[in-house]
């Protein structure tokens, strides 16, 4: 086993490898930029060692800085995370030469699934279904407007390089074409590097389900079952379930064998996820191959009690998976949480900036897993998920009413804003917790409401307001340049009798 | 002393004093008023009693707004001390009909699709801001003309720079 | 189900009542003795009512006014923790003439139970296993001097009333008899109310394990496992963990059943457990029965995936156990580690006051009971545990690493003083590792060591202070009135050199 | 400027410097020297590097202490400015022999064996204090004559007050 790793990479994912390695007795290198010195992961690591300016590009995406950061510490092995350099084939071949351990799969399985057009072709040829759409990479505005005249819109106008719900655009109408496309160029240059594109059918209203796969350096692959991950908005995920509420036992069976099938024909090794699309009529199609671990693993870890980074790293070791197919059973449900810094009243803009505070749930049933304390700075820089909560609960019912709770508890106070509030809005919504949603509900259904000053709550909130200005002696009551305000409403005495309830 | 409060765009007005043991407070709304009990718990966190309703706060400055969390979710609070809020009431006035696009946060300017003198329709995309790994495209509030292109593509922004005037 | 509960005490156990009680959807009145007005019970309770002074036989235990708390606010029902009024028969004969209901067994069991000679009696009468004694209460000196020459020595003296490692002393010679006594008879008195007092021969080095039952008032009762509760000082228990290592699956079912017998046998319902000492032979004999929830419970929601709180007042509402005994298994290993705020370098005396700062451990397999937070006070008139951490993990090796890692991230700082180095040791120490322990193995292998200086994360430590010192205007260097010190281990430079690896 | 430290008993020596940047400190021992460097991450934590290895702590002075909280336990730190410790080095030294038993912990005395006068043995049961639902039983630290009883049965007493002097 190692003595000590490197992870090459920052926020709730380096504090979570680092986790797993002091699980195991593993030392860890952790890097950081220039705007990352005081971050969690940074002080949680045994090493640290700075590798350039705040923006990735110049720090962790800086293949050489993160090499010579690993020798320099004596790390024999160099964990990704997920984003950054975790499905760059170049990297793990760099980490290779360099003599060094990528704890991820081969660098040759990495590029058979990263480009998406490839991974379509082959997944295809090895009998698993995919959605229809250009058979090859396009170059131009006019070959999308062909497929597209070809296949119907609406279509998704996707990077080949892409992933992760960026470089991506869904198109309606033909005049939509031009705007998409120059986004998705735009995106898939700056984040990937690599600015093809294809085309794919836009199925609507479909549920985005995943399986997880890990496989050893032994032959042994096998699968942890679905994660649900229909809840999205702007194809990025908000909240994910295990099990799918969605999906039968039979469906569960047949999507697991064909992630196997899937992973073995890639010459797949260590964890990766099989993501599906599935139809309103229960047909699933292969979407994509995530050859890294991803956000959403804490929930796959809850139902099977399976520890998935610490078994990553054994399996780059050599090691045999401590488990068979026949060791593995979903045990409950278990739901995860992303906690963005973002303001969902604002069209979920990023809202980043300084935590003055950050009180983190516990109790029955809580995980969290987060990059950052009271204290922090969430910087422009990075990815803007601060959190994510993972609950689980011995069946799905028992798991939202926790998670309700422990977003009750959730606070986290300062110049940023979160989405904790749409968290609560999902899991108070009776078709989520009928289990009745697709890839299109929340953007359809969520409209952050005014809120009702009925709300005790908040009614107590505003006296709290106040008490905490006299206590400043006055001073931060502002004066002049306010928006125009409705009449007060606690005239209405009936209201003020709610706080005595 | 006497306070409006603003929240979600809603005044409320209300008198508060400190009773003599410094932790109790007293409420009054119109002819009604309340006996409250606040505890600094340390940090930013206070607990609030009114009655028997026990309330868990975690409370900031954050500019103009006193920030309060609870278990129900952030209010953000606007104080107005009314004797002062008369003389400031129509700052805005002038302002009436010109629209200043402001960055919702720190970012860097992708593309800016108009200039000077464009006339612009409502809802027309006029410049790309990239924070956080993510375009978003900025649409014009309003109809009418671009009177100041305030930044250049490749420029950094800060929170609430004015980008764009459009009247 | 009802609509309001009343949680009848302080600390971790009030707040995790509560937090089930959110989770069912039932509103929560909380109580306080003027030293706990913004303890952490009260914040997170809907309704909080003041009952008292400081000291709890003037507030907690004032039974009139806890019942006029839970009338004030339209409480339903009252939860009374453990501890304090949760094995007083007559609280629960007050709470149910008050027409309310008393979240716990009938007061006929808790009576039977309560009273701990009746009690061997009518085990051993059902045919349980009990420990060699006094085969009724004793009234004086001389009748304790009697039954010890017959059973001989060592014996232990016990409060009739007693429980929770309160009211009882080991004797291992005859002179030792008048303090023991003084010192029982005290404690009794003072915690009880009930001065009696028994004799039972001490077994050497036993195995303290419990099985947890729970019964509803259908007549169901099931058991879910054992705890192992061996670590122990003072009598008081410090970890516990489920399974037991010392356990067999033969021995697991028949302990079982005894303790779903004993249940039935005073006729039972709601969350109970048994207690067992296991000589070394693997015996077992009845200890008592705690006719409450226990601190430990949730190493046993943990391997079980029930939530026993929840549970206990689904049963209380007249709802049926949500499970049979064949629903119930043992999933993987966990392990309790108690936080006190004591001393352990000082004969683990109290050791109360401010925490300044408490940083809470979260990621995979963590969950944290507490009933504090930063800023607030551990008074010094309730128990000293502060915080309860509960470890998951797949297996009991990878519980014994998480739990290493979350102490490692536990860091609570203030006026009062933690065990969490005690935990360290034991986290470390082979034979727990290896499982071999019994309930001497504390007060004999603990002796908290001299710190060796060349821990660089002490070196280190002592260069954050003078740093801090010299930030604060090097005001905070202190001049004369210190202890002889032996001279620097600094002056060795290897041990510098630690820093540098 | 030069501390003495103490940690666990022993004495380290060592002259502390803060470079230029406000958070860079140069540590000197003997002929060694380390560049470290420290920020404050908010409240009472702390990261240090010293070289590439990373120390979280969280810094509190409590009493005469100060305390630093660390993945690997607490280390209680105090600090000599060492010019001022020659002159207060023998300040005890007039109390050889004489022993001053103090409460460990805020408490309430329950019961007290001897009076002033009384021979005690050393190991002896001089009285017992009732913390937190236990009574703890003080003995003597030495054998000695009790000179003074500074508290009655029945009396609260805070932590570090002095209960008996024995000589």
């Amino acid at each position: 086993m190692f003595k000590r790793i490197l992870v090459a990479n920052r926020g709730e994912i380096a504090v979570r490898v680092i986790r797993a390695c002091r699980d195991l007795g593993i030392e860890t290198t952790a890097v950081f930029s220039d705007a990352d010195r005081t971050a969690l992961h940074v002080r949680e690591a045994d090493h640290a060692v700075a590798v350039g300016p705040p923006p990735a590009a110049e720090s962790y995406l800086q293949i050489e800085k993160i090499i010579a950061a690993a020798r320099a510490t004596g790390a024999e092995a160099i964990h990704p995370g997920y984003g950054f350099f975790s499905e760059n084939a170049g990297f793990a071949r760099a980490v290779a030469a360099a003599g060094l351990v990528f704890i991820g799969p081969p660098p040759e399985a990495i590029e058979a699934m990263g480009d998406k057009v490839a991974s379509r072709q082959l997944m295809a040829s090895a009998g698993v279904p995919v959605v229809p759409g250009s058979p090859d990479v396009l170059t131009d505005e006019a070959a999308v407007r062909a497929i597209a005249r070809e296949i119907g819109f609406p279509i998704m106008l996707k990077a080949s390089a892409g992933g992760g719900g960026k470089g991506m655009r869904e198109i309606h109408r033909e005049d939509e074409i031009a705007s998409a496309l120059r986004a998705v160029v735009g995106e898939a240059k700056s984040s990937f590097g690599d600015s093809r594109f294809y085309v794919e059918k836009f199925l609507r209203q479909p549920h985005h389900v995943e399986v997880q796969i890990i496989a050893d350096t032994r032959g042994h692959t096998v699968h942890l079952f679905e994660r649900e991950c229909s809840i999205q908005r702007r194809h990025q995920k908000v909240v994910e379930e295990s099990p799918s509420p969605f999906i039968t036992p039979m469906l569960r069976k047949a999507m697991g064998e064909v992630a196997v099938r899937a992973a073995k024909a890639v010459g797949y090794v260590n964890a990766g996820t099989i993501e599906f699309l599935v139809d309103a009529d229960r047909n699933f199609y292969f979407l994509e191959m995530n050859t890294r671990i991803q956000v959403e693993h804490p929930i796959t870890e809850l139902v099977t009690g399976v520890d998935l980074v610490k078994e990553q790293i054994r399996i780059a070791a050599g090691e045999p998976l401590s488990f068979t197919q026949r060791d593995l059973s979903q045990r409950g449900a278990a739901i995860e949480c992303r906690i963005y810094a973002e303001d969902p009243v604002n069209g979920f803009a990023p809202a980043p900036g300084r935590i003055d505070s950050m009180r983190i749930p516990t109790g029955p049933g809580v995980r969290v897993d987060t990059g950052v304390q009271s204290g922090a700075e969430v910087p422009i820089y990075y990815d803007p998920m601060i959190a994510k909560l993972a609950i689980w609960g011995r069946d799905r019912a028992e798991a939202i009413a926790r998670t309700r709770r422990a977003l009750d508890e959730f606070a986290i106070v300062g110049e940023l804003r979160t989405n904790i509030e749409l968290h609560r809005w999902l899991m108070n919504h009776p078709r989520f917790i009928a289990g009745d949603y697709d890839n299109q509900f929340l953007e359809n259904e969520y409209h952050p409401a005014a809120r009702t000053d009925a709300d005790p709550m908040r009614l107590a909130a505003t006296l709290m307001a106040a008490v905490a200005a006299h206590r400043n002696h006055a001073d931060t009551a502002r004066d002049g340049d306010r928006p125009p305000a409705r009449a007060s409403a606690w005239k209405t005495a009936a209201r003020l009798e709610l706080m005595r309830r | 002393m006497r306070y409006v409060a603003i929240l979600d765009g809603v005044e409320h007005e209300f008198d508060v004093e400190q009773l003599n043991d410094g932790n109790g407070w007293r409420l009054r709304v119109g002819d009604h008023h309340f006996d409250i009990d606040v505890r600094r718990v340390g940090g930013a966190s206070f607990s609030m009693l009114i009655g028997t309703r026990s309330f868990d706060f975690e409370v900031q400055r954050i500019g103009d707004e006193i920030v309060i969390a609870s278990r129900t979710g952030i209010a953000r609070v606007a104080l107005i001390d009314p004797r002062r809020a008369a003389a400031g009431a129509s700052i805005h006035a002038g302002q009436r009909g010109r629209a200043e696009m402001r960055a919702m946060m720190p970012g860097r300017v992708v593309n800016v699709m108009v200039k000077a003198g464009d006339a612009v329709e409502a809802g027309a995309g006029v410049l790309v801001v990239e924070a956080m790994k993510m375009e978003n495209e900025l649409k014009a509030p309003k109809a009418g003309t671009v009177i100041e292109v305030k930044v250049a593509a490749g420029q950094t922004v800060e929170k609430n720079d004015l980008l764009v005037i459009i009247e």
